[in-house]
């Protein structure tokens, strides 16, 4: 192990074997959302309470100005910046150049040949596509529907990926997609999940965060029997209507952020997490819905062997 | 498919109530001269409040009250600045907005530590007999007790604009504020009552939105809705009834764009529906100009757009789908278009926007 | 009249202070050590090199914005929306900085500033038509541009400009030939802030000492007597609004030409149109005074960022503190002005009363 | 009988009836300026009190006194024995107080009846009794002879009518006190006379009536007593049979005044403003002006007599180029061939002619200011404008503390030499002059006729518009008179008579100024 006594500022160079004392963490959005963010986070922070580090967060970083001001006020005192949301990718870019002794890793394709940037980051589509087969399935209607957040790239490439599963096993299935302009206006998510099944739809994937209850709601005052799907977090409990949730774990794979930080391999290439590490992403089934167990294992199967490729997009 | 069903107009009048809440209130407040950017936080802050009371309590009326009495707090702050200490508006409301976000973003995480609780909500309640009236029943009379109290506020707000010495104070205050010092009525505590009103209308239509409709509250749950609110009165045009239109117009292409961007493609009949309206502007627009000599030209032209793309989308059905940001930028369009194309008299209160004078 | 402006300047001065003691005793209520909140608010703007070229970086968009405020308000015009302006500006020069390739940096920058100063002229000028040709109130109509431009700006970043592999919802950089040069290494100041120093003294001088800095007082003042005197107010009144909307829009343009990431990205804004608006409020409409008034609210948005990091304060009370900054701001200018008209004891006046008037001698 | 301006409140109180409005040692200073200098002052029940006063002599803060408008450093009002408190426009309304205000205290966009209901009762919450409001309102407007039209907004409404519904939205708040400011400076002789005999009646009732007004004729004909003020002081109470008017302005001023001018003869020269076939569609909503042609020749002045409403205001527009006829032409050529200049002095100064927050250099400035004499490649040349400006202050006799002051803390006197100072400079060809002397002081009257006959001798035409026939007659070679939009007549200075003119102004068409129900 080389100089531990890395402090504020300090010689720690990238990618030193020690634990890092002090790491920042910028956060795109809220931290408690109950699903990307907050899994960020509780990953340092589980990890940090174990080494004994300290964790500095910015979170709610919502303009390109405000980004570039938390990398760099967070790099000013910290040895380790990890950054979640793919909009803080170009200021990552430009603010990693800046501190050659601090190590930056980003959620997103950055710049290559900085040694002090990396990219550790989750495909959040593809668990969509296996929820598409599954919902193709599931549908009796022949129609599905996608309840989008804001118009932000893992809510679009899940709506790509979704659609394209479903359209993998039924070709023929329907699939509207809806975009309710916010991820926490569960009023409106209602309304638009309400407008979807009145559309027909009986399976519904729903790119929610807060928002979900309401999506919820209006699956109950339906009366209908209607399928959701939900991202991120096991919400099984939350509603019967629920049939499975496009797992993501980041503190996985924050932890490995940090081991592989320890052990000086941060990697120079992107590292995309799809369906290849389950306890990453995975698309995961509500109990009682064991009959599609089969079918998620076989597509993440033909997923990860590369027999089946992604859309482009999102 | 079609649309136009029963599922759509309770849509529309669900994401009506909420604006018509929120704006009614601003409109008193506009009338007597103070425009209030300030809205989303007032409403951020009555969700937060019912929310919080609610929760505590197993209570929705007392969320409710909640949820008004922190509207009617934020207001007495924009009044205080704005009016008593002529502070500019404009600024009092940015302000106002960026306080609610950040108290209730700070408070919320403190008190639930990411966890994100739901709680008690409205029930929806029949009107006996109103509701059983086949087509229109449902739609209108099923719903939150909430959304009746909304029906009968237009009303209500009209009556006291002109037909109560308030209403005629609280105009006064908006026009020719000296008038009224003159005749002895404190014009900073008329003013005082607008912004009340609508920070008492506001916390409420925060309300409706996390104890009312879903029963949890989320960061930034409002999501604009204040933004659209002040739309909506002058999109009406300072007139009650006008803002009522307004909320109504805007609650249904809500729900009209969320159906169809929920059914993949455009359906026949709303292009139909399209050159209707289109063929309807065009009467309006004669009749208007008619009476009050205002521009037809750009009436017709809009008329002519809505017939031809409609026609055309008759016509060839194309499945083509527009973006989000289309829809959610429709009401502040329609509000800009509605204003350009209305008669010369339109305007705003004489005072909106600026400071009361002070006394020699 | 300079003993006036002092006050003025010193009511200020006082309520931004007591804003920041309000705010730190905020934070003492939270819990947190207020000798850190405090070291930590004082090296977020001067800590290093770093933090004060970023505290600089800020002042450049919130003193054109106020800028922008002062031209229109001379005028009467109630320009409202420079933050759609900002936004209309940062677009068009990221357009230009992204697909017009090819030219030395000298023109590309220049072109590409141009265009940020067109963009905003060009929203502006819409509210300006709406007003002079259709009657639209100007407040109203700049304010819901602003709304319906923060729209297009996230469509145009997610849609048609966004980058090549689609996944940031940003577009790519611009060609390095767009962008301003650095003027403090390893800090995020660039040249683009002499540029906006040479505005700031150009406006002062325009307003101060031309013939169009006259017409655009005397409308404001009176437009009916200034258009029986010959001057044409309608188009000062576009004019100013325009050339307003075009200072905003050139604000827009750093946000992008001079901005680290150098992209086109939602919500890049960030709120200068409206701080721009506060800013004017404390400089009391003079240009000159932008400048103080600026550096002064970049330095709270600047130490505000790191006592988030440092200490971690919330988000949101960090948020919440700046509108108290603003409020108390905003409650005390007036107070400023009123005791500006408070009768003085007679004697200290050297306006004398005046005694049998109407009478020529 | 003769007063000593020294020693005031000299004219003892008839009978003995208890003042129904006594003032005393009121005091208000703005800054350094003493606009009320302890002021005395009883009116008694049934008396009619005029008040006099040039220009900036403090009548006005006087009357917001009174009224709790201002609140004012020293002294007491006392209203039927009870000492009103001070600045409480309320209390002062309960207390019987009601007032006229030199500028109109009405909401623009609501109606006659709304306003008044606004005027009354002290719930808020109460639902307001729109039909009775308006039935009492008809009836007064009835009664006293005075038309209003209930419910359009008064916004639409010609001055005159705005005045008319000032007074009665007094008149049904039941005022044992009332004060009008200055109300015939707006109103046409016509409605003068008949408002004087609603003074009187209303007197005759118990009220106790101060009525500001410049015009001497006027206080001879309604005053019992006259109080004259000078810069801020009561310098003397008279009573007004014994006075005669020329004493009451000496007093006012300080100095003799002449009453009437003399109008200078001067040989007509070239034509200067020729207006052919002017016409303007729907002015104030539904009427519409001329055809109009008009010929004026330099030296001459031609007066514009008519009923307010009549197209006067608008014709003065058109002539000055702040609006565009329908159709038709106005040619303005210089006496020496070429394009001419023309001068105008707006109806409304405040509103049209001057910007009151400006200072008095930048009001001087308007006109002149692109000129390659004041600025160069738009820079502004400040040296020779603060050379000129110092010379039109001085030749003008403007009394300003400097030429940074802002115009709004002149007197209106001195405003409105401000205006005459910009627009006779340069000798324009031609004068637009509209009202040029409303509301201002005998003295300061005297000032601009020379002024406009001094333009006249320098051989420029005049257009003078004015409701005061006096004053038309003081200083026009011709008269035009105006009915319905059209001019009716043109009659020589020798032709034209008083009752003549008086005539043509009301006859046929003048029936459009009638109130449609
Ligand atoms: N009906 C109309 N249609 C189109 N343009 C108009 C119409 N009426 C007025 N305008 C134009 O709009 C502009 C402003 O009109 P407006 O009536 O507000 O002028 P104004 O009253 O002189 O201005 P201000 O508001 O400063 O008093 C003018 O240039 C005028 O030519
Ligand atoms: N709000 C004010 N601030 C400063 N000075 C004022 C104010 N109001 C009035 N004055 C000054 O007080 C003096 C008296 O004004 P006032 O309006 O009472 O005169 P007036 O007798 O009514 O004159 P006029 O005949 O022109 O109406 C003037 O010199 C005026 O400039
Ligand atoms: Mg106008
Ligand atoms: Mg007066």
């Amino acid at each position: 192990s080389g100089g531990g006594g890395a402090d504020s500022g300090g010689t720690a160079s990238p990618g030193s074997s020690a634990a890092p004392t002090k790491v920042g963490v910028v956060l795109a959005g809220p931290r408690n959302d109950k699903a990307f963010y907050q899994s960020y986070l509780d990953g340092v922070q589980a990890v940090a309470a174990k080494e004994g580090m300290t964790v500095s967060v910015v979170d709610n970083v919502n303009s390109p100005q405000a980004a570039i001001d938390a990398l760099t006020n967070l790099a000013a005192d910290n040895q380790l910046i990890i950054a979640g949301g793919s909009s803080l990718v170009s200021a990552g870019n430009t603010v990693a150049a800046q501190f050659p002794d601090v190590t930056f890793v980003m959620s997103g394709v950055v710049q290559t040949g900085v040694a002090n940037l990396h990219t550790y980051a989750t495909k959040q589509g593809v668990p969509a596509y296996v929820a598409g087969v599954v919902a193709a399935q599931e549908s009796a209607s022949g129609s599905i529907g996608y309840v989008g957040g804001t118009d932000i790239p893992p809510n679009s490439q899940s709506s790509i990926d979704f659609a394209a599963g479903a359209k993998s096993v039924k070709p023929e299935v329907k699939v509207a997609s809806v975009t309710v302009g916010s991820l926490s206006d569960a009023a409106k998510a209602k309304e638009a999940t309400a407008a979807q099944i009145a559309n027909g739809a009986d399976v519904i994937y729903a790119f929610q965060d807060a928002g979900l209850p309401g999506v919820l709601d209006a699956v109950k005052e339906s009366g209908k029997t209607v399928k959701v799907f939900n991202p991120t977090t096991d919400r099984c409990d939350e509603s019967p209507a629920l049939i499975g949730y496009a797992f993501q774990d980041t503190r996985v794979m924050v932890g490995h952020i940090l081991e592989d930080y320890k052990a000086d391999k941060l990697p120079a290439q992107p590292r995309f997490y799809a369906l290849d590490d389950p306890s990453v992403q995975a698309l995961k089934l509500c109990p009682g819905n064991d009959k599609y167990q089969a079918v998620v294992t076989e597509t993440t199967n033909k997923i990860n062997s590369g027999a089946i490729t992604m859309p482009q997009g999102g | 498919m079609n649309p136009f069903d029963v599922a759509l107009f309770a849509a529309a009048i669900r994401l009506s109530v909420p604006l018509l809440l929120a704006a009614l209130g601003e409109l008193i407040s506009e009338r007597g001269g103070v425009i209030n950017i300030g809205l989303e936080g007032m409403m951020l802050f009555g969700a937060y409040g019912a929310f919080i009371t609610a929760w505590a309590t197993g209570s929705v009326s007392l969320g409710l009250a909640a949820g008004i009495t922190l509207g009617l707090l934020t207001a007495s702050i924009m009044a205080l600045v704005s009016v008593t200490l002529r502070g500019d508006q404009i600024v009092v409301g940015v302000a106002l907005n960026l306080l609610a976000a950040g108290v209730t973003m700070f408070l919320y995480r403190l008190q639930f530590q990411g966890t994100q609780p739901t709680t008690v909500r409205m029930e929806p309640y029949a009107v006996p007999l109103l509701s059983d009236i086949p087509g229109i029943g449902p739609v209108l009379f099923d719903q939150l007790p909430l959304v009746y109290f909304a029906y009968v506020l237009g009303p209500v707000v009209a009556y006291m604009l002109f037909r109560t010495r308030g209403g005629l104070r609280v105009r006064s205050a908006g026009e020719k504020p000296e008038v009224l010092d003159s005749t002895g009525v404190n014009v900073v505590r008329v003013q005082w009552s607008g912004v009340l009103a609508a920070g008492g209308l506001a916390g409420l239509a925060g309300a409706f939105l996390s104890v009312g409709q879903v029963g949890l509250f989320a960061e930034n749950m409002t999501a604009g809705r204040g933004f659209l609110a002040l739309a909506a009165v002058v999109f009406g045009q300072w007139r009650p009834y006008g803002v009522v239109a307004a909320c109504l117009v805007f609650g249904f292409t809500d729900a009209l764009q969320l159906r169809l961007q929920s059914m993949g493609e455009v359906p026949r009949e709303v292009w139909i529906s399209l050159v209707v309206v289109g063929v309807l502007v065009a009467a309006a627009g004669v009749w208007r100009a008619r009476r009050s000599g205002s521009p037809l030209r750009w009436m017709l032209l809009g008329a002519m757009l809505c017939v031809v793309a409609g026609g055309l989308g008759t016509a060839l059905l194309p499945s083509f789908v527009l973006p989000s940001q289309f829809w959610l930028s429709l009401p502040y369009v329609l509000s800009l278009i509605a204003l350009a194309t209305s008669a010369r008299g339109v305007r705003a209160p004489a005072m909106v926007g600026r400071p009361l004078p002070s006394r020699g | 009249m300079n003993r006036q402006a002092l006050r003025g300047a010193a009511v200020s001065v006082l309520a931004v202070v007591l804003a920041l003691a309000a705010s730190l005793l905020v934070i003492a209520l939270t819990g947190a050590p207020i000798g850190k909140a405090a070291a930590a608010m004082w090296d977020g703007v001067f800590g290093s090199p770093a933090q004060f070229g970023a505290t600089l970086t800020k002042f450049v968009p919130l003193v054109l914005a106020a800028i922008g405020w002062v031209v229109a308000s001379r005028a009467g015009r109630l320009n409202v929306g420079l933050e759609g302006q900002i936004l209309a500006g940062g677009t068009t020069a990221a357009v230009v900085g992204l697909y017009l390739t090819g030219l030395p940096t000298v023109l590309h920058l220049t072109i590409a500033v141009l265009a940020g100063a067109v963009g905003g002229a060009l929203l502006g000028g819409v509210a300006a038509w709406l007003w002079a040709r259709r009657g639209v109130n100007d407040f109203i109509a700049t304010l819901l541009l602003t709304l319906i431009m923060t729209q297009v700006v996230s469509w145009l970043a997610n849609g048609p400009m966004e980058e090549p592999t689609g996944t940031l919802g940003q577009s790519s950089p611009v060609a390095d030939t767009a962008r301003w040069p650095v003027l403090l290494p390893r800090t995020t100041l660039r040249t683009d802030i002499i540029m906006v120093i040479i505005i700031v003294l150009l406006a002062a001088y325009v307003l101060r000492r031309t013939v169009v800095g006259y017409r655009l007082r005397l409308t404001g003042a009176n437009a009916d007597a200034a258009r029986a005197t010959g001057t044409r107010t309608t188009v000062v009144g576009v004019g100013a609004l325009c050339a307003s909307a075009a200072i905003a829009g050139i604000a827009g343009s750093s946000l992008v030409l001079a901005a680290p990431a150098a992209n086109l990205a939602p919500g890049f804004s960030a709120g200068y149109g409206f701080d721009g608006i506060v800013v004017a409020l404390l400089a009391r409409n003079s240009p000159l005074a932008c400048i103080p008034a600026a550096l002064l609210l970049a330095a709270l948005r600047q130490g505000g960022g790191l006592l988030e990091a440092r200490v971690g304060i919330s988000s949101g009370l960090v948020t919440a503190t700046q509108a108290v900054v603003i409020l108390l701001v905003t409650g005390t200018a007036w107070y400023a002005e009123r005791r500006r008209s408070r009768p003085r004891p007679p004697g200290t006046s050297d306006v004398p009363a005046p005694v049998a008037e109407g009478v020529r001698s | 009988m003769t007063v000593s301006a020294d020693t005031p409140g000299d004219v003892p109180a008839d009978g003995a009836a208890a003042a129904a409005l006594s003032v005393r040692g009121v005091t208000k200073t703005y800054g350094a300026l003493v606009a009320n200098d302890a002021v005395d002052l009883d009116v008694r029940p049934g008396e009619i009190l005029a008040l006099l006063g040039e220009n900036g002599a403090g009548k006005s803060t006087l009357v917001k006194v009174l009224s709790g408008l201002v609140n004012p450093d020293a002294g007491a009002v006392v209203v039927d024995g009870r000492t009103l408190p001070p600045g409480d426009p309320e209390a002062a309304r309960a207390a019987g107080v009601g007032v006229v205000h030199q500028h109109f205290m009405l909401v623009p966009d609501m109606t006659a009846t709304e306003n008044v209901a606004l005027s009354q009762g002290s719930r808020a919450g109460r639902r307001f009794d729109a039909a009775g409001t308006r039935a009492r309102l008809l009836e007064l407007s009835e009664r006293h002879s005075m038309p209003v039209r209930p419910d359009v907004p008064v916004e639409l409404l010609p001055v005159g009518e705005r005045q008319r519904i000032e007074i009665l939205k007094c008149l049904l708040g039941d005022a044992r006190v009332l004060l009008l400011d200055e109300p015939s400076a707006v109103l046409s002789p016509v409605e003068w006379d008949r408002l004087a005999v609603v003074l009187e009646e209303l007197a005759s009732q118990g009220l106790a009536i101060v009525l500001i007004t410049h015009k001497l004729g006027e206080i001879a004909a309604v005053a019992d007593r006259c109080t004259v003020m000078r810069g801020g002081k009561v310098v003397a109470t008279v009573r007004v049979g014994d006075t005669a008017p020329e004493e009451l302005a000496r007093m006012m001023v300080g100095r003799d005044v002449v009453l009437r001018t003399e109008r200078p003869v001067v040989a007509a020269g070239p034509v200067v403003l020729e207006a052919t076939g002017l016409t303007m569609a729907g002015y104030r909503g539904d009427r519409d002006l001329g055809p109009v042609d008009l010929t004026v020749r330099a030296g001459e002045v031609l007066g514009v007599a008519g009923v307010e409403g009549n197209g006067q205001s608008e014709l003065a527009d058109l002539l000055a180029g702040v609006r565009t006829p329908t159709t038709g032409s106005v040619r303005v050529t210089a006496r020496g061939g070429g394009p001419g200049r023309t001068g105008v002095i707006a109806e409304d100064r405040q509103a049209d002619g001057l910007a009151l927050p400006l200072s008095v250099s930048d009001n001087l400035m308007m006109r002149v200011v692109g000129d390659e004499e004041f600025s160069r490649r738009g820079v502004l040349r400040q040296g020779r404008i603060r050379r000129h400006c110092t010379e039109r202050v001085e030749s003008f006799g403007v009394r300003t503390a400097g030429l940074e002051t802002p115009v709004e803390s002149l007197s209106g006197g001195n405003q409105q030499k401000i205006v005459l100072a910009r627009e006779l400079y340069g000798d324009p060809d031609l004068l637009i002059a509209a009202q040029p002397t409303r509301g201002l002081d005998v003295g300061a009257i005297e000032f601009v006729h020379a002024q406009i006959n001094a333009h006249k001798t320098a051989g420029g035409a005049t257009v003078l518009f004015s409701a005061e026939l006096d004053e038309i007659f003081a200083l026009s070679d011709r008269i035009a008179v105006m009915s319905g939009g059209r001019i009716v007549a043109v009659l020589t200075a020798d032709e034209a008579t008083r009752d003549r003119v008086g005539e043509l102004m009301t006859a046929v068409n003048g029936a459009r100024e009638q109130v449609r129900p």
